[in-house]
């Protein structure tokens, strides 16, 4: 897999909501590669304050090398990103990383909490290449439901099933996404995750009790993106050394990584 | 005048190379990961992540944070061990005409020197860098670089099994430079490398704790520069050998700059991350000042700025 | 819950402030130079530029150049000498009710003495604030502070001849902080500063020459927070003295690691350069914390990082 | 002289030349007690990288709080200012230093060299308080036309002689501003200077054999601008010790300092 260093220009920057963006890059040689899951490292000040990349999910790709990111404003580095105008460059790094393995059979759930919805929306459009839009169920949940609307209506008019869960019943269910895992049947199917943490780790679990194969998306810390600096490091499931999130993830298998 | 291409050959002791800029070791990785995004023809040289005998799993995550203008690890030295080097890395390194120098590690005198006399045998080793920075298990983890003692006989011992270039890379965190320099100068090392990272700590205040796992990390990237100027300076005025310059290095004219103060080469670490540009940036760039002041060859900036 | 204010008072030793935002020397002039744009009185404490027994000119210029979020200093400590400090500068601040530390220095352990004596006389001198990081002139120019006999020395005459709280600042560049530390604990220090600045250098590529008059200078701000956190831990870990945390303190979230870390008190230094209203900002800053997390006061957050 | 640091919006960004841009900005607490000759402190950058403020001469204070500043891009301060917008904020610190004494007899020859002539105007406008534009002459340098034009037209409007020098001789005379001075008559006068180094210890050795007063405004490295860091040091006319170009200038008289 190449990877490319490129300086993209900035077409449309979204803001979705209060903190959440949504842009589009025009950067063709890292769309053409890109595999659902898989990242890019954007440098977000042309100083040296912030001075690393940040990496960002492939929100979805389209045609004539336009990809988008969506993010959630969380620190310096990302209101940085937030301020940045249509016509501006950015110097982008990718498609990095193993993305999602979506070549399964049985039926699919992808499930999506926070900005971890970002990207889901790929995966369901490529997914949408081989299988039925019947074969696919969306799980999205949030704070609350501006975080949500958007992206859940992006999904919806893809004719795939979306349920939404917000933490303070602004929309859809009132709860979590983990919960609405609970009603679904048992059986063979994969779940594709990506959101926080604590959130992975319990979708990890209800997917072994009900015998789906599970991959998550996992968020480390990262300075290269290359698998150079050795600092994206996750706990084997072994307890026994690291594997990379860059380079091995940042999908991993839930039985590869140690779930502490 | 000057159209043609100003000489940017250098010598490191012993130790030729086509341009001055090499890649700092733990910031490239083996050479490999940056296959796609940088012309590995092109570099001085080719330093690869730092080797122990045996595979080393490295420190709990966190790993790195960011600092202003820097940033700080704790990889806590994670790598494929000497074996698998051999056997998994060196093949790819072989078809690519850089120099490689194999930057290594240990927890005693003894590690050092079979890693030593295990890499005489490799030809495609070209020098080696040893990284003194680390604990030394058998003298109470004091690391080897702190005392002039320890510098000494781990150089000794590299020297004394290696029969190419030996560079000896010296740690920041020292209260005199120059005492270890010329240690390690007296040892036989050929030349040296400065400055590893300089320790540094963050902590994060929400969840009241350090950032990194390891509690205390090394700092690098431009915040450092300053910091690694003055200890070339120091060195180039205690010791005779040929010195690498490292600390900060992301545009040419940082690199101009370690040059200018006694550096004959440099290398280029944290900006790899920022940039995987940056060292055929910095190539062009040192070419594009030399060309634009009439000078002829690369060398003649070493120590420009002391003599004035 | 929390409506109250939290209790922002500190006490460092015997020296009790209303809480932990002090000025770091030699950044905030005699304190008169920034009356119109900070409200002094808010301050925990004001320490001064540096006062030695006769004037100083300081260092020819250029003193000052700027780095990657740092900036390096030479002013060589240009002072109005104590004569001078006393007849029109304590009178200012007598008028502010902020507790005065004035920051000495010396060329000789008979130097410091003389000003301990002196300044022990003036009651608005609430507390000396000992800088060790000058080179003693009777002892090859070697920096009082890294030496740990130098410094127990330097301490001991202050302490025997000042009856108020004698706090010490320390060098960071040294190999081991927590000697040092140790050695200025046993002379009978109240309490100890660190960081000063960092040893460090940049060079003009125009002109090919250090950017400094004087070479070398002290590097400072943002850049040098890592470093300053990390010996305000190992310091916290060595002696049981109150640390004054330094280096880099630019916003309240600066501020908590240093008190996480250890400090008790802390001192904002180059950033009133950048923003005048630092201090005020970070006193504020560190309050709404404290009502945010419902902690009390805020001693309870010294050292809390450490105790995970 | 009290100082304010205030946050100043951004009016109106004006491109006079290739690097020479003219802000104004809003700021009514520094307008009110500023001088000609006095500077303030700019933030450029809201990071740290930057991190020093950059001191700029006040070049015109108009009604209603309004301040100009004119700059010259040289480095990554200047171009980061450069890049702001109209209705951006700058973080403003000033008035500050002694500007100049101008309240002299006889003639006043206000000289400026490069990105030097923006206290100019501000002073030639002061002093058309009190005296007759016959009184006042202005002699401007640069290297090429383009970097005056538009200034040497500010003063004309004013009615005040103004007489231009260019390196490249497109514009005016063809020379150093410093050579036009050569043709004016000894006797009472000021002159009142700012620009390069060099030019100033011209001007400094031709005013003393003109028998003119001669104040030059000089530019030092600076940190704070409030006389708390001294760095900004500069040699005392008797080499014994230093005088600080943030409190005892910029505006020193050329008797005060040593010109090396
Ligand atoms: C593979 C991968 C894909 C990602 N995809 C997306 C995405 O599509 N959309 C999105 O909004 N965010 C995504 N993130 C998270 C995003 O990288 C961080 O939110 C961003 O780097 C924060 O930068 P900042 O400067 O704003 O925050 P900072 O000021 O640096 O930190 C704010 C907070 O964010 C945390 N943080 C900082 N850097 C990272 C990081 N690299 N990974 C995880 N947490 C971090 C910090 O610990 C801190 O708590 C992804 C992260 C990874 C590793
Ligand atoms: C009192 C005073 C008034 C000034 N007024 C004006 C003005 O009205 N218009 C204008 O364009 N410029 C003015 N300057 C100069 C201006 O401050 C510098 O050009 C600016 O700070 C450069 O910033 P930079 O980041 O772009 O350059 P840098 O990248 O920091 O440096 C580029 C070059 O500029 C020099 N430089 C940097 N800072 C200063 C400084 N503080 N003083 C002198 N040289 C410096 C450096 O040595 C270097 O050669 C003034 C300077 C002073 C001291
Ligand atoms: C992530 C990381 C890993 C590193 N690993 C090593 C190593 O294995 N051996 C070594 O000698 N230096 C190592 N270093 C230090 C660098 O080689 C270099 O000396 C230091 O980072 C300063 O240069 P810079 O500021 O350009 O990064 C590492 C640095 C970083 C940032
Ligand atoms: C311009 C300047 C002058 C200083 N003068 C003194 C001094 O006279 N005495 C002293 O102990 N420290 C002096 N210091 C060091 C500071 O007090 C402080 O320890 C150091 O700058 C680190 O803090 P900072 O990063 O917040 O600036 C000076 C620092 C600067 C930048
Ligand atoms: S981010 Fe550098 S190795 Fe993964
Ligand atoms: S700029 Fe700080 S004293 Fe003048």
């Amino acid at each position: 897999m190449r990877a490319y260093q490129q300086q993209a220009e900035i077409v449309r920057s979204e803001k979705l909501s209060d903190d959440i963006y949504r842009f589009t890059v025009n950067m063709a040689d890292i769309a053409a590669g890109s595999k659902p899951g898989q990242f890019v490292m954007v440098r977000v000040a042309e100083g040296l304050d912030p001075l690393l990349r940040r990496p960002f999910s492939i929100h979805q790709v389209a045609k004539g090398g336009l990809v988008q990111i969506l993010f959630k404003v969380v620190g310096r580095g990302t209101r940085a990103l937030a301020g940045m105008q249509p016509g501006q460059q950015l110097d982008m790094l990718g498609p990095l990383g193993r993305g999602f393995a979506h070549d399964r059979p049985g039926q699919h759930y992808l499930v999506g909490g926070g900005i971890g919805i970002a990207p889901l929306l790929f995966l369901a459009k490529r997914m949408l290449k081989t299988v039925e839009p019947s074969a696919i169920r969306v799980l999205l949940g949030a704070a609350t439901g501006t975080e949500l609307d958007v992206l859940g209506e992006d999904f919806a008019s893809l004719g795939i099933d979306v349920q939404l869960a917000t933490e303070d019943g602004s929309l859809g269910e009132e709860g979590l996404v983990t919960e609405l895992m609970a009603s679904l049947p048992p059986g063979e199917g994969t779940v594709y995750a990506c959101g926080p943490y604590p959130m992975l780790r319990v979708v990890a679990g209800i997917s072994r009790k009900k015998g789906w194969e599970c991959q998550v998306s996992l968020e480390t810390m990262m300075a290269c993106g290359l698998a150079a600096c050795l600092g994206c490091a996750v706990l084997r499931r072994d307890m026994n050394g690291y594997v990379h999130a860059c380079k091995d993830g940042p999908v991993f298998n839930a039985d590869e990584v140690a779930w502490l | 005048m000057a159209i043609e291409q100003p000489d940017m050959r250098v010598s490191i002791g012993p130790l030729h190379l086509q341009n001055p800029v090499m890649t700092a070791s733990g910031t490239f990785g083996y050479g490999e990961e940056y296959g796609s995004l940088v012309n590995l023809h092109r570099l001085g040289a080719i330093i690869v992540k730092g080797i122990s005998l045996r595979p080393r799993q490295g420190n709990p995550p966190p790993r790195i944070a960011e600092t202003a203008a820097g940033m700080l690890n704790a990889i806590g030295l994670e790598n494929v061990g000497l074996e698998r080097f051999l056997a998994e890395k060196i093949p790819f390194l072989e078809g690519i005409e850089t120099p490689l120098i194999v930057n290594i590690l240990g927890d005693s005198v003894d590690d050092y020197q079979e890693l030593a006399a295990r890499l005489d045998g490799e030809e495609k080793v070209a020098a080696l860098e040893v990284n003194i920075s680390c604990p030394n298990v058998r003298h109470g983890g004091v690391a080897f670089g702190t005392d002039p003692e320890m510098a000494h006989a781990v150089t000794k011992a590299v020297r004394d099994h290696f029969s190419r270039p030996v560079i000896v890379k010296l740690s920041p965190n020292v209260t005199d430079i120059t005492v270890i320099a010329r240690a390690v100068e007296e040892a036989g090392a050929d030349a040296l490398s400065l400055i590893n990272t300089v320790l540094g700590m963050a902590i994060d205040i929400e969840a009241e704790k350090p950032k990194l796992a390891n509690v205390f990390g090394g700092l690098s990237g431009p915040a450092i520069k300053p910091i690694g100027l003055r200890m070339v300076w120091q060195a180039a005025e205690s010791v005779s050998l040929p010195i690498i310059g490292i600390g900060g290095i992301t545009t040419p004219e940082d690199a101009i700059e370690y040059l200018l103060a006694g550096a004959c080469a440099i290398q280029v670490g944290t900006a790899n991350f920022i940039n995987p540009g940056a060292t055929e940036e910095i190539i062009r760039g040192i070419g594009k000042h030399l060309t634009a002041r009439g000078i002829d060859s690369v060398q003649e900036l070493t120590g420009r700025a002391r003599r004035r």
